[in-house]
């Protein structure tokens, strides 16, 4: 497991100031324009420049799933019924050059996003904001978008179009990090963005594959209780093949020692590696992140719209060798539940259709001939035709063996990436049977259950991600209690039971929740994962 | 001469816009929905339906062509939302998702692209021709069979297997060299020779193979031929025969080869870019087929038909340079 | 054919002319003083029956390519085989597939049919249309050549991988898809093969038996098949050659991209992309398909060399002393070969 | 016998007074499968220092064969041979090293048959024959050699010798190219020069100033000169002695003029009275439908006719202007030198290439392409024949194409056509490599007659065989014309054949015809100069005839 993330208190070797950080990435970072990425809670390295009204709490495990404020006071203040949210932001904020942060900065920065050159961020904005649906951005519509209140240099108000208690998660996106609108050119932006966090950009080379981050002599630790900024420097080199980084993290020669890696997991073979070396299994990082890979079923779609059919393949999976297939039990946990294991989504156990380790085709069977299928039955079963581990080969062929038992017989579609996404996403193309997987935008069952469940989020013409097309009034109007909520805590729990409750719909199977299993250079102190990311933080990470 | 260049150049010229075209008709066949893709997952429909409007996307395939055309010769304005970006011709458009300008973005990858092809081919050469005059003189002896099957382990091994084999065994293992990290040759000439030496070798080898078995034959072939009976007869010795005049009738194919290959490989060795994480233009390619980034697509492919049809032009020249009896 | 010695007096004939043609019979003959070529040949055609075998033997030893042994892999260990050798025991004569548990043995010799197929097929189609529009761009007219030239120019410039990709994604989902990459592979990889033969048939053209053939009314077809495929065989047997092997390295290189034969179809190209990360953890893993790659190439090549010497005229008539006469100068456009997607 | 004793006096003989002895030479090749073919068997031979001994023979009797054993270029080759061999001394079958190479160029250098694949096409002709030269001179700089190349360059003949020594083989004519191959063997002063086929790929006038120069060059240098030709004509004014050559065995040897004038042996006779004679008048052929009728329109009448090869300034005129007729019946000599245009010509005729300009009439029709009434034999039997088909299916191609007879037909066809040339009717199974050069002619000029043409162009139809067999085709061709009536359109280079052939010849210089009339006219009172030129370069077989032709052209050129 990770170190603790306090060994900074009091430890002889405690973490310090200095030095270099190399982060070694697969994925570049090609849209660097904070109207533009798609994160949650701010993300990793865009978090290093890009600070928010609100943000993660940066500590090991549950408690690092909580929202805490950033360059706001505190987490807003909601009216009455969470349709308004007032922030005010503390004082002493600049940005890299000097200039003082303002309320402005930050509306504009929101009001970006919704400009068409900069497409990419989540759609939460422009759902919840009043007026939000037909708002150009700042290039097209001068006006500026009325419902974010800007009444002083210190003072944001944001109006939404219905209660939303969970505004202070979305708050931590990085559409809500200031842009100074003089130094705003568009699209050229992500090139040079102005930094307000810790470190600024002071190379970008390719667009995104190399990012070289250097200290932001403006930034003051005294209004940022988050982020620690101990590394001079932080270069991140992406493009990198997932083998190579994980072979040199785990030599971690020369600069390799100090290096960490925000998007690559161990594999299953390095972790066979890794299993029989003590030193190496000293340096890798174990996190969870809310995440849920499970099969789809499109009740529209014959034999699914029969519930027994679906409660059958429940009991029939072998979680077992799909787990294997996603790596083996230290990189997969079994699930049976659609929401993730964790407190901050208010996790409730439940188990409707125990399929067991590895699998009760006897039960499955016996279902099957309820539903008037006594010899068995084919079915396809659609997957990407990517080696991921997720949604690939791998998995399909583990379901499509573990259903054999129970009689069957599943016909693998692995579509290319593009095609599946277009499958499982477009309502007119939705095959009946898929695999699919969900992960939060933040740690909360909010947007986890809602665009899978809410019948009013079927979508079409877009992305539609309520594969089962549920419409169900009650579900429904208890997301909508649930969203008044300003507890979080209180909301949670509520989540938890609706998960349940929907779960005994068998509208999907859910098969497991990743492990991140990371490995760090041998030089890397000060390591915290939170379940909010799953991954070390480099905000907090030293390398002297 | 004057006129083989030309007509040549004329030719390339229509067999790059052929290219272009062959390329536009098959993306509109490929699923997926660029729009889509461009404005990322969890993306609402009215947040796509601008995003297909400023990427030109809600206009008809010929426009789109048309437009695509227009770019080329006279160049095309763009919106960066706060100004207008002029991108000069030829212009290539912009990339769908990162919104660079394509041209741009070519000539950003290209160098490391080119340091690996260049390198891995100077490599290539270099292995194929010398196990290739080696083995054809050891005709029959040990030495031969142990060469053959030494660039038989080039050909019959995937270059994705040869690399990370390659990059375990000496960076991992022995630890003589770092893992390789692309660094700009303006940058630091010396790292970049050392950063690339892995992949130059792991490229390199597994073209050699193919050099080897043409020097092998072609030299076999040259010292059949009657001159070098010719010189046999006066008294030249052995080495000189093979050095001065076998090589010299066996190396321009083996070279206009090499050239033809280096115009595939200016496209972009992919596997190899994507195993040493080298950010050239392969790389690009893959990724932006996946995210159907037509501008990038048709640019990258342009350049590699560029760069493939140049290439046969300089085969043949090199290899007229080199027998002057081959008239253009 | 049946050998007849030349006519008495005539020991003057292998000088004077171009050398003869060996036919089959000698070719076989001349193929089987070579024992490197017949252990290839050996090598080969045990390869062939042991995949066309495949079920007989998946059923002697008792297991089936598809069958999961959760059990025999450590799921907590990235789903390592236990036992040694990647888990050989009685049951499995050469371990299984870490994270699956399946059967190597039986899944590597299904995997030899896709593999072998694929190739093969590949390599059919690419002579197939490589001999055609050789054929056609070396016979016919001026314009017909350029036309074709330029065509295969850019076939040749088309990177193949974003055509692949872009195929795999445009071919219908029930599409078989060893069909898909014989085919794919096969179409987009014939610009060598049609550029042998194009420089071949310029040549051949011009020799006088071609224009006795034309003289004596046979149209170009005829042409074609009677007087230039024969004395093709021998250009194009040796690119065959060397073409087999690549394009089994082809379709592993696909499945590496992910656009290979779909799961759970064994091939070995897939299994060698899987596999490539487990040459520490479990080595047998690599080292079964990548040795039965290499031995496949290996043989092949050897038996490629062999036929080409056996069927070059020279390599059997005279060295040194004679006169090379009516040599045919392939030049360097008959020696381009595309290269692969490295 | 005994074996020892032969190989001493060999010895002993050859290191005393001669050159190079050659005695009980066997040499056997391999043709694969551990078989193997004997090429010479026994020979001996010797040449006293400063002689010339010609050897002749028809192909394959294995004189190259011999001339490279001197050079010891057997050697690793997989050849088998045995006996002894002396050159000045060095035995090439044995010696090593400095020794070897000091053989190798130095004392005995060779000329080879092809002057054009014999150089390297990359280097300039200067440095070939620099580097040579400092292979025997290790000590000369680089600058010396390249003097030395240009000196030697200059001494046979090449003008401008300094600047031309920095063109490529292919920049030289094949004249200008042996003169280059000789000056290599001079720049090394060798004390034998062996020349294998020196002027086979050459002209007759160019021919006739090779051997000029190597006459001379004996005459000043003093060395000695083993001359490998099957051209009986060509021995005649260049040695002094003569050996003749059969199946790898010497038939008969002796002082040029007795072997030439007095053959001893039957073979010699045979070899000697199969060479045609320019001087001889023609018996003209009788046939008996060639009426020379002045009304009806001539078989074959070409008009103006004139073909470009290539475009703009690559464009080369082939046949430039060409006016010809030919009557039913009647055989048209046309001759000229390698490149004038008469292959250009014959293939127009029968359509087998497109006129650019001019017309071609058959029977007063112009005609366009290919007409199965026109056919031809080809110069070189070999590629003639698809080496992969049996020799009747080549004949019976045309007729299947034709498509009017029934398989048995086509067969019955085949065997009677193959027996009307000579053949056997049985071959028809059998493939070209079984066949002797001449026979396989033969199979060429049964294919060319299956169609029933009315006019047969034949292009060097004998030059690529020896006298014997050339003999023999050109008798057939005569028969032919008897009994067919078929109508000749005869090409050769060989002004002796043609005179034999032809009723009227036609003589071609750069694509255009100087001079044409009865054959007897224009051999016994050529008008144009070019043609009496080419008369006077024709070699002949009486040694004092030649050297008085020698005498005349020495004259004429220094004239
Ligand atoms: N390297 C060789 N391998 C096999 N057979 C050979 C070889 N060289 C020559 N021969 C055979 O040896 C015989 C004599 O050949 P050689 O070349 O000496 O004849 P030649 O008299 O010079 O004929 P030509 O006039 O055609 O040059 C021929 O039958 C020939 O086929
Ligand atoms: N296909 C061709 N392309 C270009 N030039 C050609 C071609 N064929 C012939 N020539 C040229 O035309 C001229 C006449 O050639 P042609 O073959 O008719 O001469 P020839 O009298 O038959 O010579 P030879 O006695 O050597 O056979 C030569 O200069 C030759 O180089
Ligand atoms: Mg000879
Ligand atoms: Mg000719």
């Amino acid at each position: 497991g990770p170190e603790s993330g306090d060994s900074a208190k009091g430890a002889t070797a405690g973490p310090a100031k200095g030095g270099t950080l190399t982060v070694l990435n697969s994925d570049p970072q090609s849209d660097f324009d904070p109207a533009r990425l798609y994160t949650s809670g701010g993300g990793n390295v865009p978090s290093l420049v890009f600070r928010t009204l609100t943000t993660r709490n940066r500590e090991n495990g549950a408690p690092g799933a909580e929202v805490v404020p950033d360059l706001a006071t505190d987490l807003g203040r909601p009216n009455a019924d969470a349709t308004e949210w007032t922030y005010t932001l503390k004082d002493g904020l600049a940005y890299e050059d000097g200039t003082p942060i303002t309320s402005a900065d930050i509306k504009y920065g929101i009001e970006r996003s919704f400009a068409a050159e900069l497409s990419g961020g989540a759609p939460y904005l422009r759902d919840w904001l009043v007026g939000g649906a037909d708002y150009q951005g700042p290039y097209k519509d001068k006006k500026g978008l009325d419902s974010i209140e800007t009444p002083d240099a210190k003072t944001l108000v944001f109006k939404l179009n219905k209660p939303e208690g969970e505004f202070p998660f979305l708050a931590s996106q990085t559409q809500f990090a200031p842009v100074p609108k003089a130094k705003d050119d568009g699209t050229a932006y992500e090139k040079h963005p102005v930094s307000s966090g810790p470190y600024r950009v002071t190379a970008n080379r390719n667009d995104g594959e190399e990012l070289v981050l250097e200290r932001n002599p403006h930034w003051s630790a005294k209004t940022d209780e988050e982020r620690k900024a101990y590394p001079d420097k932080i270069v991140v080199k992406s493009g990198l093949d997932p083998a190579v980084i994980n072979q040199r993290l785990s030599t971690s020669s020369g600069a390799d020692a100090a290096a960490v890696t925000t998007d690559t997991n161990l594999g299953p073979a390095e972790l066979a590696q890794i299993g029989g070396d003590k030193q190496l299994a000293g340096r890798v990082g174990t996190g969870h992140f809310g995440y849920t890979n499970y099969l789809a079923f499109n009740p529209k779609v014959k034999p699914f719209d029969n519930p027994k059919v679906r409660q059958a393949i429940s009991y029939a999976i072998n979680r077992k060798s799909v787990v294997n297939a996603a790596g083996g039990s230290a990189l997969a946990e079994p699930a049976t539940t659609f929401l993730p294991d964790q407190k901050a989504f208010g996790h409730q156990p439940y188990d409707h259709f125990p399929a067991g380790e590895t699998g009760n085709p006897g039960k499955a069977r016996e279902l099957l001939k309820e539903a008037g299928y006594p010899n068995g039955l084919t079915v396809t079963l659609t997957h990407s035709t990517e080696e991921n581990r997720e949604t690939g080969p791998a998995t399909a062929t583990a379901v499509q063996e573990a259903l054999k038992a129970a009689g069957i017989t599943v016909k693998l579609q692995g579509l290319e990436p593009n095609a599946y996404n277009e499958a499982r996403w477009d309502i007119t193309k939705t095959p009946g049977f898929f695999i699919s997987r969900w992960g939060a935008d933040w740690p909360s069952g909010g947007p986890f259950l809602a665009p899978i469940f809410d019948g009013r989020q079927i979508v079409k013409g877009g992305s539609n991600y309520n594969h089962a097309q549920l419409d169900d009034p009650a579900v429904n109007k208890e997301i909508d209690a649930i969203n008044k909520l300003t507890d979080l805590d209180e909301a949670a729990k509520r989540w938890g039971a609706l998960d349940a409750r929907i779960g005994e719909q068998a509208l999907d199977v859910p098969l497991f929740h990743p492990v991140y299993k990371r490995l760090y250079g041998k030089d890397v102190k000060n390591i915290v994962i939170s379940d909010w990311t799953g991954v070390l933080d480099i905000s907090q990470v030293a390398v002297k | 001469m004057a006129r083989f260049l030309v007509k040549r150049l004329l030719a390339a010229a229509l067999v790059v816009l052929t290219l272009s075209v062959v390329v536009y008709a098959l993306f509109y066949l490929v699923p997926g929905d660029a729009a889509k893709i461009a404005c990322g997952d969890k993306c609402s429909p009215a947040q796509i339906a601008q995003v297909r409007t400023r990427l030109g996307l809600d206009e008809s395939a010929l426009a789109q062509y048309g437009h695509f055309l227009q770019g080329l010769f006279t160049g095309r304005d763009y919106s960066t939302g706060t100004a207008v970006l002029h991108c000069d011709a030829p212009c290539l458009g912009l990339s769908y998702t990162t919104d660079q300008q394509v041209t741009q973005l070519i000539w950003e990858k290209l160098p490391a692209t080119a340091s690996l092809a260049f390198g891995a081919m100077a490599l290539a050469l270099a292995i194929g021709v010398g196990t290739g005059v080696l083995s054809a003189v050891r005709r029959g002896g040990l030495l031969e069979r142990a060469l053959t099957v030494l660039t038989l382990v080039g050909t019959g091994m995937p270059v994705f297997v040869l690399g990370l084999l390659l990059m375990m065994a000496v960076c991992a293992y022995l630890q003589w060299l770092p893992f390789p990290t692309y660094v700009p040759l303006g940058e630091d000439p010396e790292q970049w020779a050392w950063n690339l030496l892995l992949p130059w070798l792991t490229l390199g080898l597994f073209e050699s193979a193919k050099y080897a078995r043409l020097t092998r034959s072609s030299t076999l072939e040259t010292l059949a031929e009657d001159h070098i009976r010719t010189f046999r007869a006066y008294g030249v010795g052995e080495r000189s025969l093979v050095g001065r005049h076998a090589l010299r009738g066996a190396v321009p194919p083996v070279v206009a080869l090499g050239a033809l290959d280096l115009g595939t490989m200016m496209g972009g060795a992919v596997l190899t870019e994507s195993l040493f994480g080298i950010p050239g233009l392969g790389k690009t390619l893959i990724d932006s087929i996946r995210h159907i980034d037509l501008p990038v697509v048709v640019g990258v492919v342009l350049v590699i038909g560029t760069a493939v049809v140049a290439a046969n032009v300089v085969a043949d020249l090199l290899y007229a340079l080199a027998d002057r009896r081959v008239a253009l | 054919m049946t050998q007849q010695a030349p006519p008495t007096g005539e020991l003057t004939t292998g000088a004077a002319g171009a050398p003869a043609a060996p036919g089959p019979a000698t070719l076989i003959g001349r193929l089987r003083a070579r024992p490197a070529a017949l252990l290839a040949a050996g090598v080969l055609g045990l390869l062939v029956v042991l995949a066309l075998a495949a079920p007989l033997l998946a059923a002697l030893e008792g297991q089936s390519p598809n069958t999961y042994h959760d059990a025999l892999v450590d799921s907590a260990r990235g789903g390592v085989p236990y036992g040694s050798l990647g888990g050989v025991s009685a049951e499995h004569w050469l371990g299984v597939e870490p994270g699956t548990g399946r059967d190597l043995f039986v899944r590597l010799l299904y995997g030899a049919r896709v593999s072998l197929l694929v190739a093969a097929g590949a390599t059919v189609l690419q002579l197939a249309v490589g001999i055609a529009v050789g054929l056609a761009a070396g016979l016919g007219s001026r314009f017909a050549d350029s036309l074709l030239g330029r065509a295969t120019d850019v076939l040749v410039s088309l990177p193949t991988l974003v055509i692949l990709i872009a195929l795999t994604a445009v071919a219908p989902a029930g599409f078989p898809r060893p069909l898909l990459l014989i085919l794919v592979i096969g179409l987009l990889g014939w610009g060598g093969v049609s550029k042998v033969v194009r420089a071949q048939t310029l040549g051949l053209k011009k020799l006088d038996h071609v224009a006795a053939a034309r003289l004596g009314g046979s149209g170009r077809l005829r042409v074609a098949r009677r007087e230039l495929l024969p004395a093709l065989a021998a250009p194009v047997i040796t690119y065959a050659a060397l073409l087999l092997p690549a394009n089994i390295v082809a379709e592993s290189s696909l499945s590496f991209l992910g656009i290979g034969v779909t799961p759970p179809t064994p091939a070995w190209g897939q299994m060698l992309s899987s596999a490539t990360t487990w040459y520490r953890a479990d080595p047998m893993y690599v080292l079964l398909p990548a040795g039965l790659l290499f031995t496949t190439v290996l043989a092949l090549t050897v038996l490629g060399e062999a036929v080409r010497t056996a069927l070059d005229p020279r390599a059997a008539g005279r060295l040194g002393v004679g006169r090379t006469r009516g040599r045919v100068r392939g030049g360097i456009r008959g020696r381009i070969r595309k290269g692969g997607a490295a | 016998m005994g074996a020892d004793t032969d190989l001493r006096t060999g010895t002993d003989t050859g290191t005393r007074t001669d050159l190079v002895t050659v005695s009980d030479l066997t040499v056997d090749f391999p043709v694969g499968e551990g078989r193997f073919v004997r090429a010479v068997e026994a020979l001996s031979l010797s040449l006293p220092d400063g002689g010339a001994l010609g050897v002749v023979g028809e192909s394959g009797s294995g004189k190259s064969t011999v001339a490279a054993a001197l050079l010891g270029l057997h050697r690793d080759t997989g050849a088998r041979v045995s006996g002894t061999v002396r050159v000045a001394g060095t035995d090439p079958l044995t010696a090593e090293g400095a020794e070897l190479r000091r053989l190798r160029g130095g004392l005995a250098a060779m000329v080879f048959q092809d002057p054009l694949s014999a150089l390297d096409p990359y280097y300039a002709v200067g440095d070939q024959i620099a580097e040579v030269y400092r292979v025997h001179h290790p000590d000369a700089s680089r600058r010396a050699a390249r003097a030395r190349a240009v000196a030697v360059l200059d001494r046979v003949g090449i003008p401008d010798a300094a600047r031309r020594s920095r063109a490529r083989p292919h920049e030289f004519s094949g004249g200008m190219r042996q003169r280059t191959l000789i000056a290599m063997a001079l720049a090394c002063e060798p004390r034998l020069l062996v020349a294998d086929e020196p002027t086979t790929a050459l002209d007759v006038t160019v021919q006739a100033q090779i051997l000029d120069l190597l006459h001379g060059l004996r005459a000043e240098t003093g060395m000695g000169l083993l001359l490998v030709t099957h051209d009986l004509g060509v021995v005649a004014g260049s040695v002094d002695e003569v050996l003749v050559m059969k199946d790898g065995r010497a038939v008969e040897r002796g002082p040029v003029a007795a072997v030439l004038g007095a053959p001893k042996e039957a073979y010699t006779a045979a070899l000697l009275a199969a060479v045609p004679r320019v001087e001889a008048a023609s018996a003209p052929v009788r046939t008996d439908g060639a009426v020379a009728d002045g009304d009806e329109p001539p078989l074959l009448a070409v008009r103006a006719l004139r073909k470009e090869f290539g475009r703009g300034r690559r464009a080369t005129v082939a046949v430039d202007g060409v006016d010809l007729t030919l009557r039913a019946g009647e055989a048209l000599g046309v001759v000229g030198e390698s490149g004038s245009g008469k292959t250009t010509l014959g293939r127009m005729v029968t359509g087998l290439l497109t006129p650019t300009a001019g017309e071609i009439r058959h029977g007063g029709v112009p005609a366009h392409g290919l007409r199965r009434d026109v056919q031809m034999v080809f110069q070189d039997p070999a590629s003639s024949l698809n080496p992969r088909r049996s020799i009747g299916e080549s004949v019976a191609d045309p007729l299947r194409a034709a498509g009017a007879l029934t398989d048995a037909e086509i067969r019955v066809r085949v065997r009677g056509l193959l027996a009307q040339v000579g053949l056997d009717p049985e071959a028809y199974h059998r493939y070209p490599h079984e066949f002797s050069g001449g026979q396989r002619q033969r199979v060429g000029i049964a294919r060319a007659l299956a169609p029933e043409p009315r006019l047969l162009v034949c292009d060097e139809p004998v030059s690529a065989l020896d006298v014997t067999t050339q003999a023999q085709i050109v008798e057939l061709l005569g028969r032919l014309r008897r009994e067919l009536g078929l109508a000749l359109l005869f090409i050769a280079h060989d002004l002796a054949v043609v005179r034999q052939v032809s009723d009227r010849v036609a003589v071609m210089r750069r694509g255009a015809v100087v001079e044409q009339g009865p054959v007897d006219r224009v051999y016994g009172a050529p008008e144009h100069p070019y043609t009496r030129a080419l008369l006077a370069a024709v070699p002949v077989l009486d040694p004092a005839g030649a050297a008085q032709r020698r005498a005349q052209r020495l004259e004429s050129a220094s004239a």
